[in-house]
């Protein structure tokens, strides 16, 4: 489904990453992991077309992705929730989500979808009407996510989303993320959460600033003793 | 002995009670950690007893004197200081640069004397640099001195927050997610610094952690808040053990 | 002091005054004739301006748009003063006048800054810079309306103190002052709330009274700058003082790097010398102007220096290196 | 007698408040234009003084060289303008789009000295005088006197506002500009093409503010190069005054700072009315220091 | 001082603005003067030598003035300035010209003290006073009215200047002051101000302004059915061209009337005319005599030196577009008539001549 080869990202003179390749197939939930630096936020927000990169090609769906212009990836498919939620801090909650369905057209089920994504995350529907810029650091997480979800992506590109959530909601945002793996979207996860994101990932890749240094099954990458050592505390 | 307590305050905004006739106690020395889920109020309760916001009721004692109403600086003076959340550094500014700002207090000459480059300003201020290299160095951070804020290392810039909020000599220490965006290793060594400087500097340390690993593994007495009002307190092993807290926060 | 301040001091005190003797002799031989000198002096109080502004605008980050207010304070309040004294016959030399009233325009200048700094600091980025535009205004609204100093029709009959070797020494002690300001724990306080307030008061920063310092000690300066065009020009009118002037000012700040001081030299330099070596393009004059201020922005956005300063010592090292390393590379063919 | 002298007293006061409204609604149309470039790229756009002013020298034109019907005339006008305030953002302002925010402003300020002084190459610096486009007659209410051209004005400003306020809430393109102006990145994410809709707010802002150079050079009946100066500050000031980036702020700004103006003249002083307005604001601002309607956000720390 | 220039030019200088606000002041002198340079040149110029304006940019401002002269001076090397303009900018290099001794005739600036105490400096206008002084009495006697009305721009010592004196002369002639109202530099918006005029119902309004400023006004004051006469000075030379309607019937103080039979005055208009392709203003004039006068100076001199040029220029007498310029001891016009002229049908007619004594 989507297929990322010798990519080579610049900040500059910031070589960042340096000659990446990985794929991500269809159904799969595909996880990143890699210390702070290593260069996962990099690597979605090129494939979601906010960092154009200096070599090297990413298509999806058999389309090459360098030539899409930005806003067009969404359009695509692709829903991204960045780093540090980026939600739209001076609107509210409701009109959050609604920018999330900006490229649909379905009246009906975008009124559907919302009513979904309320049922995972009740809080919001709480907080229907709060300015998005005053929620708590994870309900803010949890509007990034029900933003994402509103443009009804066949591939989700997730940054982090566990960061700086209580353990109880850790839990739900993974189950979350199986859940919406399950209804048929594909997912690329980024975590510092190591051990949580290969428990419930088919795949994983292994960074360290800006190369690949390992990747596999999600499985063996648990129980591997040097990813062990270096991502899941020893 | 108390050093810092807070009696019955609430904050409210509009007509959300983030925080709801909350209670605290710190005695001197000790290493506290507070939890709850997201939206609990638990930065908020930071941001009273730091004076950012100004408590909508309720008192707050630091060192036996109200700091209601007081300006943040006046309580760093006060003795309690701060981090942030969401990393607040002076970007642009160097490591040791951070640091010395807020050793500002401790640094004796007037405008004048540092504008025509008098004695006591050479002194003062290589008596300055020695000291907040030295605060550099218990956190392994001598080789970043020079470097600019923004292009340290993401656990770097956390661990520069704590130094910087240690410049000021505070009484009490509060860490708002101190391991957030940090690896385990990272989390781990997190762990033994702040251990470490509770006794070197015999200071009382308030944190607010989702990482259970570091919480259970250092805190000698943790509070629970959720919608704004303890649910729980107690020993780590109390804490781990508690239903409500189970339900409402640590999951199964 | 180190070692490598000492030096640092050393070779910009002999770089001064090694500018300044070239500039005795040129004036001395008549190299340079007086149309040159004028502009030399003007570029000099142009200096001054932009240092002072860079105080709150560089230092502290803030918007300040009316700084040409603070300047006609500090003008009409030292002309006022030499006038007086002058009149009272006090026997003294035109240096000592020269200074008193620099001084004098320098502190009330420098209470307006107080006075208006205190309540408005408050406010933050566009909305202070529009303050400070308003109070500016005022201010020149204020002189031309008020008749004892001339009103619309100006203060006349100042006597002409300035001339280029008292200018250029006053500049230079103000370019030490606000150097040495930016490197002391207030300078670093002001720098801080630059970088975050919120930070900056959690450090135990009193940001209120910081900001405050940072704004009366560029009203000061400026002021001071005042009192010298004042005695340069020996003429003042409200109309000169006017919104054009302090976004002139403005301009001359970011082109050279907020927070940064030779940034700041330099760029005041540049643009009071360049208009004047575009006069020959008469109506095209502002045209060309315009021009190169917008591409030297697109090409150059951090302005000159960015937030660094110039440092003649690292200079004349990597000369000194290129030198040798060109030498290593010549002894080496020679080998 | 002394009822006369009322009547007189109110008769005046509501010739002076007509007066201002006039005044106040062209503010308010050239403070939009502000206002919507400033929400989306955080930029004080100096030179929109300038596209005012170019509004109006186009508008001259087509009426005097093409005699062309009013409607023409504004439309063209305000097309033209739309056009021309489209490609200055993308050669003066776009290259900095990632720049600090100041550099952009001394950009701006750069190219609202390039304008006024194009034109005064162009244009020569005697003022043109605008014909009266606008049919023209006076109707009496009683003591008070109105002029048509005097409601168009009011009229027209009115207009455009509620139909851009109509716009900017209710439909896509306007909520993709309130995304865009809160976060770029975000909005690309949406699917939003970010630069497309900042050229679409640099085109209806330079058209609005068009517009309010034509009508204001037709109630003062003069079109010059630096005519944009005086009531390009003034919209500025409405616009903050009302909380910059907030539309109908904009509006309420530049009907107040009209109205301020007219009144310190009629009332208090016209050598100190400027100083008076600014003294205002001054004070508002103490008290609002985001504006009238500007939401007192605290960063939340 | 510097003597002028290469052998075969001579080179004046001119100061102006021509930028900004007040461009149309500096621009209209500068082609007065320009087309007097052009003249003199075509009919041979001063002993056969051309003369050259090298004109500068002030944007009304008085550092950029200062600048301007100090390079006429030193890089340009010019013999005498026509200049400067506005008087805020003559006043700002006065000092610097009297030390110089440089020969300098101001077209334009009206206030008193440009001349003070400043032998080298000339004008070639009437003062403030003198032309405020003059229109009192016309308005008092010729139109014999009772109540007057002002209407004054505050930051513009012009307008100031002659509204000071007429208000005095006015009430010496025993009329009154209704009422005086004023207006910022900048504004154009004049219906809060004309409103209350209207209220005080005076016999005439005295609005002493430039065209641009002057035009509006009146065109506002029609709109508003303002039946009082309005009289104004100098500046609304050309008001005849584009607010024709609108001052229809009103008065102003000139230094000359365009249908004066004069051949002096036609062929400036002509001139003018065929040259820039519009009516000249009140600056142009000037300019256009200042540059007459001083040629003529220069030529009498028989040098370029200084103080033969001051010399001569105080055995000026000049018949120029406005009148017959001499100067007193200060270097002001000496006797010079005032020209009170009516607006009548897009034209300026002669009405009156009034010598102030
Ligand atoms: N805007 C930028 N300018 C310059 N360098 C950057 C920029 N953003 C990232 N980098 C550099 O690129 C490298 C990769 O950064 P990236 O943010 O992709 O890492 P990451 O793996 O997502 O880390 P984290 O876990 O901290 O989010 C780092 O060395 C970082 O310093
Ligand atoms: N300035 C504000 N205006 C309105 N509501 C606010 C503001 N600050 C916080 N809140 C609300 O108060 C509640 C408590 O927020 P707080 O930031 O204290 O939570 P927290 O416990 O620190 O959560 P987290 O662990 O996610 O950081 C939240 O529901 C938040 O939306
Ligand atoms: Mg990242
Ligand atoms: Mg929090």
């Amino acid at each position: 489904m989507l297929k990322v080869k010798d990519l080579n990202v610049h900040y500059g003179k910031i070589h960042a990453i340096k000659g990446i390749s990985f794929e991500v197939n269809e159904g799969e939930i595909v996880t990143l992991i890699g210390a702070n630096g290593a260069g996962k936020t990099t690597i979605l927000q090129t494939i979601s077309g906010l960092l154009k990169p200096s070599e090297g090609m990413i298509s999806f769906e058999g389309e090459n992705l360098n030539k899409v212009p930005a806003h067009q990836i969404p359009v695509m498919g692709i829903a991204h929730v960045p780093e540090g939620r980026r939600i739209f801090a001076e609107m509210t909650v409701f009109e959050n989500l609604q920018m999330g369905a900006y490229i649909r057209k379905d009246k009906d089920q975008i009124q559907e979808d919302m009513e979904k994504i309320f049922l995972n995350f009740p809080r919001l529907k709480e907080r229907i009407k709060q300015i998005a810029g005053t929620l708590s650091g994870g309900e803010q997480q949890m509007l990034a996510m029900g933003r994402a979800l509103m443009t009804r992506p066949k591939l989700i590109l997730l940054d982090e989303p566990s960061m700086g959530l209580a353990p109880l909601l850790v839990d739900e945002i993974f189950n979350m993320i199986q859940t919406v793996n399950d209804a048929g979207t594909t997912v690329l996860l980024v975590e510092q959460n190591a051990n949580k994101a290969l428990h419930i990932a088919n795949r994983a890749y292994v960074l360290e600033t800006g190369y690949i240094k390992l990747s596999g099954n999600a499985r063996d990458l648990l129980v591997n003793p040097e990813v062990q050592q270096a991502y899941l505390g020893g | 002995m108390t050093v810092l307590s807070a009696k019955n305050i609430t904050m409210q905004f509009g007509g959300l009670t983030a925080v709801d006739q909350f209670n605290l106690e710190l005695s001197a020395n000790e290493l506290v950690g507070l939890i709850g889920p997201n939206g609990a109020g638990k930065t908020t309760i930071f941001n009273m007893l730091t004076g950012v916001y100004v408590p909508t009721v309720g008192e707050i004692v630091l060192n036996d004197q109200s700091i209601i109403k007081k300006t943040p600086h006046e309580i760093v003076k006060l003795g309690a200081s701060r981090t942030f959340q969401n990393i607040r550094l002076f970007k642009d500014l160097t490591a040791v640069e951070n640091v010395k700002i807020a050793y500002h207090n401790f640094i004796d000459y007037n405008m004048i004397q540092g504008m025509f480059r008098t004695k006591k300003f050479w002194d003062e201020e290589k008596k300055a640099q020695e000291e907040c290299m030295k605060l550099l160095d218990i956190f392994d951070m001598g080789e970043y001195a020079d470097t600019l804020a923004k292009n340290l290392p993401y656990g770097q810039q956390r661990k520069l927050e704590i130094a910087r909020a240690l410049a000021s000599d505070p009484k009490v220490l509060m860490l708002d997610e101190p391991a957030a965006g940090m690896n385990p290793n990272e989390t781990a060594e997190l762990m033994e610094t702040i251990h470490f400087i509770r006794n070197k500097f015999d200071i009382t340390v308030l944190l607010i952690e989702h990482d259970m690993k570091l919480v259970m593994g250092i805190c000698e007495r943790i509070i629970v808040v959720d919608y704004g009002k303890t649910i729980a307190e107690g020993t780590p092993d109390e804490i781990k053990n508690n239903p409500d807290v189970i339900r409402a926060y640590l999951g199964d | 002091m180190d070692h490598n301040k000492k030096k640092a001091y050393l070779v910009n005190t002999i770089a001064v005054v090694v500018l300044y003797l070239v500039f005795f002799v040129l004036i001395q031989t008549k190299t340079m004739n007086n149309y040159f000198v004028g502009i030399a002096i003007m570029t000099c109080i142009m200096i001054i301006m932009a240092m002072s502004l860079n105080i709150v605008a560089g230092f502290l980050g803030e918007m300040a748009l009316g700084h040409a207010g603070f300047m006609a304070i500090g003008a009409y309040a030292s002309a006022s003063f030499s006038m007086a004294l002058i009149d009272s016959g006090l026997p003294l030399p035109h240096l000592v006048i020269l200074i008193l009233a620099m001084i004098v325009g320098g502190i009330v200048a420098g209470v307006f800054g107080f006075l208006i700094g205190t309540p408005t600091l408050r406010l933050r980025g566009d909305y202070l810079g529009i303050v400070t535009i308003g109070f500016s205004e005022i201010i020149r609204i204020f002189f031309i309306n008020f008749g004892p100093t001339g009103g619309a029709a100006g203060l006349k009959g100042i006597t002409r103190l300035v001339n280029f070797h008292n200018v250029y020494w006053v500049t230079i002690v103000i370019a030490f002052l606000i150097f040495t300001l930016g490197r002391s724990k207030q300078g670093r306080a002001i720098i801080s709330i630059r970088e975050d307030e919120i930070a900056s008061e959690a450090a135990g920063i009193p940001t209120t009274r910081y900001k405050v310092l940072a704004f009366s000690l560029a009203a000061f300066f400026a002021g001071v700058g005042g009192a010298l065009y004042a005695h340069y020009q020996s003429f003042l009118e409200p109309s000169k003082f006017g919104f054009m002037f302090s976004i002139e000012m403005f301009v001359i700040v970011v082109l050279g790097g907020l927070g940064s001081l030779t940034g700041s030299i330099i760029s005041a330099i540049v643009l009071t010398v360049l208009p004047e070596m575009l006069r020959s393009f008469a109506e095209y004059r502002l045209l060309v102007y315009s021009l190169v201020l917008i591409i030297m922005m697109i090409f150059r956005p951090q302005g000159i220096f960015g937030r660094s300063e110039f440092s003649l010592t690292a200079f004349i090292e990597s000369l000194i290196q290129r030198k040798n390393i060109k030498n290593s590379i010549g002894g080496g063919e020679a080998s | 007698m002394l009822f006369y002298k009322g009547g007189y007293i109110v008769n005046l006061f509501l010739q002076q408040l007509i007066n201002g409204l006039n005044v106040g609604s062209i503010y308010a149309l050239i403070a939009i234009g502000y206002t919507m470039v400033y929400g989306i790229i955080k930029l004080i756009n100096f030179a929109h003084g300038e596209i005012m002013m170019f509004g109006a020298y186009f508008a001259f034109i087509a009426a005097t060289s093409f005699h062309l019907p009013v409607w023409a005339v504004l439309l063209s006008s305000m097309i033209i303008m739309a056009i021309i305030g489209v490609a200055i953002e993308f050669i003066a302002y776009r290259p900095l789009r990632n720049a600090p925010r100041l550099s952009a402003l001394i950009t701006a300020i750069g190219v609202s000295l390039f304008l006024q002084n194009l034109a005064l190459i162009i244009f020569k610096p005697d003022p043109k005088v605008m014909p009266k486009i606008f049919p023209e007659t006076i109707y009496k209410l009683g003591e008070i006197e109105i002029s048509s051209t005097t409601l168009i004005t009011i009229g027209l400003s009115l207009f455009f506002m509620v139909l851009l306020d109509l716009y900017i809430r209710k439909t896509k393109q306007g909520r993709a500009m309130r995304a865009v102006s809160e976060d770029k990145d975000a909005a690309i994410l949406m699917g939003i093409n970010v630069n497309r809709t900042i050229s679409l707010t640099f085109a209806v802002g330079s058209a609005l503010g068009a517009l309010g150079g034509v009508l204001y050079s037709v109630a003062y009946i003069q079109v010059y190069p630096t005519m944009g100066v005086m009531p390009g500050l003034k919209a500025f000031i409405a616009a903050v005054l009302g909380g910059i980036g907030i539309i109908p702020g904009a509006m309420l700004g530049g009907f107040i700072i009209g109205m301020v103006e007219t009144m310190t003249k009629a009332y208090l002083s016209t050598t100190w009315a400027d100083a008076i307005v600014f003294a205002i604001l001054i004070i508002v601002l103490l008290f609002k220091p985001t504006g009238i309607l500007g939401k007192n956000t605290r960063e939340k720390v | 001082s510097t003597s002028g220039g290469s052998a075969d030019v001579v080179k004046l200088g001119f100061i102006g603005p021509m930028t900004g606000d007040a461009a149309i002041y500096g621009s209209s002198a500068e082609e007065g003067a320009q087309l007097a340079v052009a003249e003199i040149n075509a009919a041979g110029g001063i002993d056969g030598k051309n003369i050259e304006l090298v004109a500068y940019d002030s944007k009304a401002d008085q550092t950029e003035a200062i600048n301007a002269y100090n390079r006429l001076r030193d890089q340009d090397g010019v013999v005498a300035v026509i200049g400067g303009t506005l008087s805020g900018e003559t006043l700002a290099m006065k000092d610097i010209m009297v030390q110089d001794n440089m020969p300098v005739l101001s077209p334009t600036a009206t206030a008193v003290e440009v001349t003070q105490d400043a032998p080298n400096v000339f004008r070639a206008c009437f003062l403030d006073d003198y032309q405020g002084q003059a229109a009192a009495n016309f308005a008092a006697t010729t139109l014999g009215a009772k109540t007057a009305a002002l209407l004054i721009g505050t930051g513009n010592p012009y307008s100031e200047g002659v509204s000071e004196a007429f208000k005095a002369a006015f009430t010496a002639k025993g009329g009154t002051i209704a009422g005086s109202e004023s207006y910022g530099t900048a504004d154009k918006d004049f219906s809060a101000q004309l409103t209350k005029i209207k209220e005080m119902n005076p016999d005439v309004v005295f609005v002493p302004d430039y065209v641009q400023t002057v035009g509006p006004i009146l065109q506002k004051a029609k709109e508003m059915g303002i039946t009082a006469k309005f009289v104004g000075a100098d500046g609304w030379d050309g008001v005849q061209e584009e607010y024709a309607d609108a001052a229809q019937g009103n008065y102003f103080t000139n230094h000359y009337a365009a249908d004066s039979p004069s051949e002096t005055v036609q062929n400036f208009i002509t001139a003018y005319k065929a040259e820039y392709d519009k009516v000249p203003n009140s600056f142009a004039a000037l300019g256009y005599d200042a540059v007459y006068a001083m040629v003529e100076a220069i030529t009498a001199a028989g040098s370029t030196e200084s103080a033969d040029i001051i010399t001569a220029l105080k055995a000026t007498d000049h018949p120029g577009v406005t009148g017959t310029l001499k100067f007193d001891e200060e270097g002001n016009p000496k006797d010079k008539e005032v020209t009170i002229i009516k607006i009548d049908g897009g034209q300026l007619k002669y009405d009156s001549t009034v010598v102030n004594k």
